[in-house]
């Protein structure tokens, strides 16, 4: 309850907003559409108008809403046309992705915290990975793998993952370096080895940077997957809806693709930072 | 053949010098140029031994030495599109979008209420995928760069606004009560005590969001651009099967990120120079 | 039965209904090929797929073909199931637009990643430079649909006949309100959606005995498809796996689709190559193409599956 | 005594919830402190003497009683900036100089600029820190971070003192030293002063009131008013008879307070 | 003497850099402590205390001088386990119960299971803290996280314990209790024992040895053997003649370090 109300609250005003920006950001089309039939457009016609256009800049939360219930109620959730089909090709690449990913930047992070010649050496390039704008080499790398037999869900998985790990990197490293000295020094004073280090200091002193890593990795995962389904053939998956939605100006088919998306996206974070929570909680540092 | 096994011999060889010369000189400034460029010119040298020794065609992957040549004769145009995406595009959206993440961040602290109602629906926002909000920003702001700035917005937004929360609720009892009894007023114990303990999270997400900034405003233009900036070139140059030219851009993009990283790299160390993570190495 | 991987160079829709409809009608089968259908999009080359073994042969623009062969991929043209081309740049009248001399001062969306090179042989025949300044037109790179027509961000767009001239149709803006220019009007025509395969694969004959096979397949699909428009444009409905097309889009697609692959039974004309070549040649001073190309196209193809 | 009492407790009571049940930390406290009163607190590790003090100033809430400072509620005093706080980890902001932590409260308390300097220099200084400025906290020992400390919670003027074992990690002369500083400060600026310590002879030397506390549930177990003149009280006091009495009276308190542990 | 000494220290010297100059924390200390000895270091504020002992423990490395330990560099030492440490601040993991924290350095060391537990018991309840095994740090006092950690330091077999004043928090009467637990395990173990406090008497009834530091630049100003008997000593030991006289040396000795100061 003490949740609800301040959602529905914000959730209203956002509706509001949104309301009257369809209404101003749609009024354009109307008022040339009335010119070239040569007439005028009164204020309800307005209204009424800016909020069932058929290719709105900005369709109204209501054409929104009702292409999301088409797309994840009014068909059968095997049919193409379904978001929960879509959403669930999405997802499957999107968590395999995502855990290659995490996996990836917690090795790298606790290879460079233990390494000087891997911090020195990996990071500079990490960042150098990161700044190829990945959209550009995401066909030739699909190309690529595709011609070494490997398609289907790896390919996008190894988008997203190439995505995720960054974020984690960072906030790991940080975190495995979070430890003051003093906690650092009782653990010489026991000449505990690296790997006991990390597993009794290390780890759990990068949680809180690890969660925050996480949160920012999965929604990085999801973005990877979608940008890899384009150049994978553009056939199936929620990028592939909002690409194709877009070649044809279906914008409420854009945007219902876009809020499954993101729904998937916050309840992915969502499920992070309830794990964040119970973790912490048990750690008793929340 | 004989390239790609001389290629990886040097590998090896290089892997051998960087993990000595970390050990031995690795406190000592040189070396903390020399190991990563060493590491660099290692990567260059496989990748160049690879397409040379398995005769992978140049529309593919085209090979560095290739690269470098046509880097060297289009200078004016990967400066015009440098200035046009990275500058213009990337730039401000970075600094709108991590100022805004910062002040939302802030406001979500400030008040339960906006912590409850406004971070699950922030999660939700922030994590609109860029494929999808691109095309409709461009519709929105048009086909220059503002529109770039307004999808760079929207991609850095996320990760600075989740670290800076976390950032934010980042002090012990003891700080906290230490203001408590000074009754300072809200400002006062965010300026002088949530701000400086946040920082080394909020340097966690602007790190991050350099890169995405880039990526950000490069990906943009796919969706619509004027006929200039790196997006609009890498994609009508793979069109046209330039794949230098392509790969020459996406190396300006990896210098001016890695410049840009370096730079928030810097400030964080100067800002959060008591952090342990930043004492342990001085 | 043989394998062929053909690669189409956009999203499944009724502007490849020829091979979904041999496909779904069997007619591949029958020649003895079980061939794989991959669909395109914005960011796939098809020559980067051929380039890279991911497909036998790819549906292609002549244009950006001929520019990959002279990169130093020799792709030849081995058929040719579009006689016309589709391609019109389309124009509010309220832009006060009404031939080509008015372009100069107003805003023109075009296709690039490839597609940008007829129009850039047209705008160099007609001399108006493309650099943004007063005297000639500021280009921009449109995106996969008609909204800067729309919105006004354009004064005139590219337009497939096909398709998205359809679509301003449709969003409602009736034909007179509207201004086009047809390549084909305009004599700067290139030859669109032929099929091309690597030169080197072409030297063994079985590869052109089973090309044979799928191109004689493929053009009876092209044929039933003109045929029978409604038909072809549910089945190429069926194939979308997006599930984002309409029904009603893809009808009013194959209809005209069907005006442009008429008159032919799939062979090079090589008078058709000829003129596509000038086009490209004249390209003031940044041609597409620098030198005649050589070797580009074969009838070996047509030839071996008795098309005349 | 006829003025009301600064602090006025009245059957506090407080009670920890914990993972593992709850803990009882301070029961039944009645205790009223008058104004320019130096009261000591003392007791067996965990009695409840951190917690009580942290009732006084408002960072723990009571579950039961009622507590009144300054005739106002604790939290009222505490937006009203009448505290210093000496809390028992130092707790020195890593990212300011010794310095800038001494000047915090003067910065959030608007002191002039010029002021803040002077202040700054002199309670380092009365706690035998200059030249250490401009260090920052992890470049300074133990004993050093808790003076700074000390000097943070006097480089302001609040009415009450609260001072929860500050001389802890000090050896016996610099101990002595801040004593006779602390006695001079609190005769002249007639602060309320609530400090605990383990320390029997401390406490006795400084005191006009010691209250004896014994723990599980913390309660308090005596109180000892000082027989000590108020005013000048020489460090050789502490062999005088009388103070031996009161050093005593309070040993037997606190070893009671340890048998009820038992 | 025969044996070699266990901790050997010859012009050992350490300069720490600041951003605002060097400090000399430690100059020409030479110090050579047995087998079995129990020797405390007493000092002012920031003469070094901590420093030095964590030069022995292998956390510091001195800048000029030799320091074997066993035989070999404190480096090997402390990769033979040799150290039991209790540092200054508790320094406890806040994510893990105080019985997870002294767990800790059994899992590290590779005790067995059971035996773990058995410890956890036996030095949470020599330091009075039975019950408080499955609370977090922050829910305890200051005092009795200071145990905790002193509990820690006591679960494994260190030969050499070395313990950064690990009292300060403590009152008079559980000081005296683990002053006492202290000497008789010491007595048991036969371990050598390093340990600063800012106490005069607890140093002298603790040692064999009392080491008398002086600051700026810290070094060794005295080192007084105690003629106390080594083994027995009871409390009152502490009323006794002798033991007041090496109390009023030690004492002479600190007034003396912290004249230097001035
Ligand atoms: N990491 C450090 N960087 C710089 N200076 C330091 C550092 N650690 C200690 N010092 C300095 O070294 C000197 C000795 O410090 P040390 O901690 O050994 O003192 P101590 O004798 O233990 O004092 P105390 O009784 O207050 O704990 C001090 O002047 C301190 O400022
Ligand atoms: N935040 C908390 N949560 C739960 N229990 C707490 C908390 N703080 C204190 N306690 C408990 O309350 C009791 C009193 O603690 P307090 O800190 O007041 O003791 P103290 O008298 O100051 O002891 P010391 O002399 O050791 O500092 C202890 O048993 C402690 O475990
Ligand atoms: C980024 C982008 N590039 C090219 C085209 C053009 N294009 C290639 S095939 C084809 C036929 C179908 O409409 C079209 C239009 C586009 N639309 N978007
Ligand atoms: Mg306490
Ligand atoms: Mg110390």
């Amino acid at each position: 309850m003490k949740m609800i109300a301040p959602i529905l609250t914000v959730l209203a005003a956002i509706v509001l907003l949104w309301y009257a920006g369809s209404v101003a950001l749609n009024a354009k089309w109307t008022y040339d559409q009335a010119a070239r039939a040569g007439e005028d457009v009164t204020i309800s016609q307005l209204l009424s108008d800016t909020m069932s256009q058929k290719r709105p800049v900005l369709p109204a939360p209501h054409q929104v809403a009702q292409g999301l219930w088409q797309g994840l109620a009014g068909q059968a959730i095997t049919s193409k046309r379904s978001l929960v089909y879509h959403g669930w090709i999405t997802l499957s690449a999107t968590l395999l992705g995502f855990a290659l990913g995490t996996g990836l930047g917690i090795v790298l992070a606790v290879g460079i915290t233990h390494s000087r010649a891997m911090d020195l050496s990996v990071m500079p390039w990490a960042i150098a990975s990161q700044t190829v704008p990945i959209l550009a080499i995401a066909p030739m790398v699909i190309v690529v793998l595709a011609s070494l037999g490997v398609t289907g869900l790896l390919p996008k998985a190894l988008i997203a993952a190439y995505l995720s790990f960054f974020p984690v990197l960072v906030g790991m490293v940080k975190g495995l370096r979070a430890p003051d000295s003093m906690q650092l020094d009782l653990l010489k004073t026991y000449n505990a080895s690296q790997g006991e280090t990390l597993a009794k200091l290390r780890m759990p002193s990068s949680m809180p940077y690890l969660f925050a890593s996480l949160k920012v990795g999965v929604a990085a995962s999801l973005v990877g997957t979608i940008v890899a389904e384009l150049p994978a053939g553009a056939t199936r998956g929620l990028g592939a809806r909002l690409l194709s939605g877009s070649y044809y100006g279906q914008t409420v088919q854009i945007w219902s693709a876009l809020f499954t998306a993101a729904a998937l996206a916050a309840i992915l974070v969502g499920i992070v930072g309830v794990i964040e929570r119970i973790t912490l909680k048990r750690m008793g540092m929340a | 053949m004989g390239w790609a096994i001389f290629a990886i011999v040097f590998w090896l060889c290089a892997w051998g010098a960087n993990a000595w010369m970390a050990r031995r000189y690795g406190h000592q400034r040189w070396a903390q140029f020399a190991i990563p460029a060493l590491f660099g010119i290692t990567v260059l040298l496989l990748w160049e031994g690879l397409v040379l020794g398995f005769g992978i065609s140049p529309v593919i992957l085209p090979a560095p030495s290739q690269i470098a040549q046509t880097f060297a004769q289009s200078g004016p145009i990967l400066r015009e599109d440098f200035v046009q995406t990275i500058l213009k595009g990337a730039l401000s959206g970075y600094v709108i979008g991590c100022g805004a993440a910062i002040v939302v961040a802030v406001l979500i602290d400030r008040s339960p209420f906006l912590q409850r109602g406004l971070l699950p629906i922030g999660n939700f926002v922030a994590a609109l995928p860029i494929v999808g909000v691109a095309p409709i920003l461009v519709m929105w702001f048009g086909f220059d760069w503002q529109s770039k700035a307004a999808v760079v917005v929207v991609m850095v937004f996320f990760p600075v606004l989740v670290n800076m929360v976390a950032g934010l609720a980042a002090t012990d009892h003891l700080q906290r009560d230490l203001m408590a009894t000074y009754s300072a007023s809200y400002w006062q114990g965010l300026i002088k005590l949530r701000l400086p303990a946040a920082m080394p999270f909020l340097f966690n997400g602007l790190k991050i969001a350099t890169t995405l900034a880039l990526i950000g405003a490069i990906v943009a233009e796919f969706f619509g651009s004027p006929t200039r900036g790196m997006g609009f070139r890498i994609s009508t140059a793979v069109g046209q099967l330039d794949l230098p030219l392509v790969w020459s851009e996406i190396t300006v993009a990896a210098l001016a990120g890695s410049g840009f990283y370096g730079a928030v790299a810097l400030l964080e160390k100067l800002v959060t120079f008591w952090h342990p993570s930043q004492r342990a190495r001085a | 039965n043989e394998d062929v991987t053909l690669q189409l160079k956009w999203v499944t829709q009724a502007q490849f209904a020829g091979y979904y409809v041999a496909q779904d009608k069997g007619f591949y089968k029958d020649a003895g090929l079980d061939v794989t259908i991959k669909a395109g999009g914005p960011d796939i080359g098809p020559e980067q797929v051929i380039a890279g073994g991911g497909a036998d042969v790819i549906v292609d623009w002549m244009p950006a073909a001929l520019a990959a062969r002279e990169k130093g991929l020799p792709l030849v043209n081995i058929a040719q199931p579009y006689k016309k081309s589709g391609m019109m740049l389309t124009c509010l009248k309220e832009s006060g637009i009404k031939t080509p001399a008015d372009f100069p001062g107003h805003t023109l969306g075009v296709w690039f990643f490839g597609n940008e090179y007829p129009f850039l042989s047209w705008m160099s025949h007609l001399g108006i430079p493309t650099d943004g300044g007063d005297k000639g037109v500021t280009v921009l790179k449109q995106g996969f649909n008609v909204d800067p027509l729309l919105q006004k961000q354009a004064a005139c767009i590219s337009t497939m006949t096909y398709n998205e001239y359809l679509q301003v149709l449709d969003a409602g803006i009736a034909p007179d309100q509207l201004v086009t220019f047809k390549y084909e009007d305009e004599g700067v025509a290139t030859l669109e959606d032929g099929l091309y395969v690597m030169e080197d694969s072409l030297k063994d004959p079985a590869f052109v005995e089973r090309m044979a096979k799928f191109v004689k397949a493929s053009m009876e699909g092209w044929k039933y498809a003109e045929e029978h428009p409604d038909e072809a444009a549910q089945i190429v409905l069926d194939n979308d796996e997006t599930g984002a097309q309409t029904l009603h889009h893809q009808e009013g697609m194959m209809k005209e689709v069907a005006k442009l692959t008429e008159g032919t039974d799939g062979m090079l004309d090589p008078a058709d190559y000829e003129r596509t070549v000038k086009v490209l040649l004249e390209g003031g001073s940044d041609p597409v193409i620098t030198k005649q190309p050589e070797g580009a196209w074969t009838h070996a193809v047509t030839d071996a599956a008795g098309l005349k | 005594m006829t003025a009301a009492p600064v602090i006025s407790a009245r059957g506090l009571d407080l009670t920890f919830e914990t993972n593992d049940g709850p803990v009882h930390a301070l029961k039944d406290i009645n205790l009223d402190i008058e104004r320019g009163e130096f009261v000591s607190f003392i007791g067996p590790s965990g009695c409840g003497k951190t917690t009580f003090l942290r009732c006084i100033a408002a960072l723990e809430t009571p579950t039961g009683g009622t507590l009144r400072v300054n005739g106002m509620s604790a939290e009222d005093a505490r937006k009203e900036r009448s505290y210093g706080y000496v809390f028992q980890a130092a707790g020195l902001y890593p990212w300011r100089t010794i310095a800038g932590n001494v000047k915090l409260p003067l910065e959030i308390m608007g002191y002039p600029k010029a002021d803040q300097a002077k202040r700054v220099e002199k309670v380092l200084s009365l706690v035998d820190l200059e030249g250490f400025g401009k260090k920052f906290p992890w470049q300074l020992s133990g004993g050093m971070q808790q003076r700074a400390s000390i000097a943070r919670a006097l480089a302001f003027d609040a009415d009450i003192l609260l001072m929860d074992e500050p001389f802890g990690a000090l050896d016996e002369i610099v101990r002595d030293k801040l004593n006779e500083e602390l006695l001079k400060l609190w005769e002249r600026t007639q602060k309320t002063i609530g400090f605990v310590t383990h320390s029997i002879p401390e406490a006795v030397y400084l005191s006009t009131k010691i209250v004896v506390m014994s723990p599980r549930p913390g309660q308090i177990y005596e109180v000892i008013d000082s027989p000590l003149p108020r005013s000048a009280r020489p460090l050789d006091i502490r062999d005088s008879e009388e103070f031996l009495q009161v050093a005593h009276r309070v040993r037997e308190g606190l070893r009671a307070g340890h048998a009820y542990d038992e």
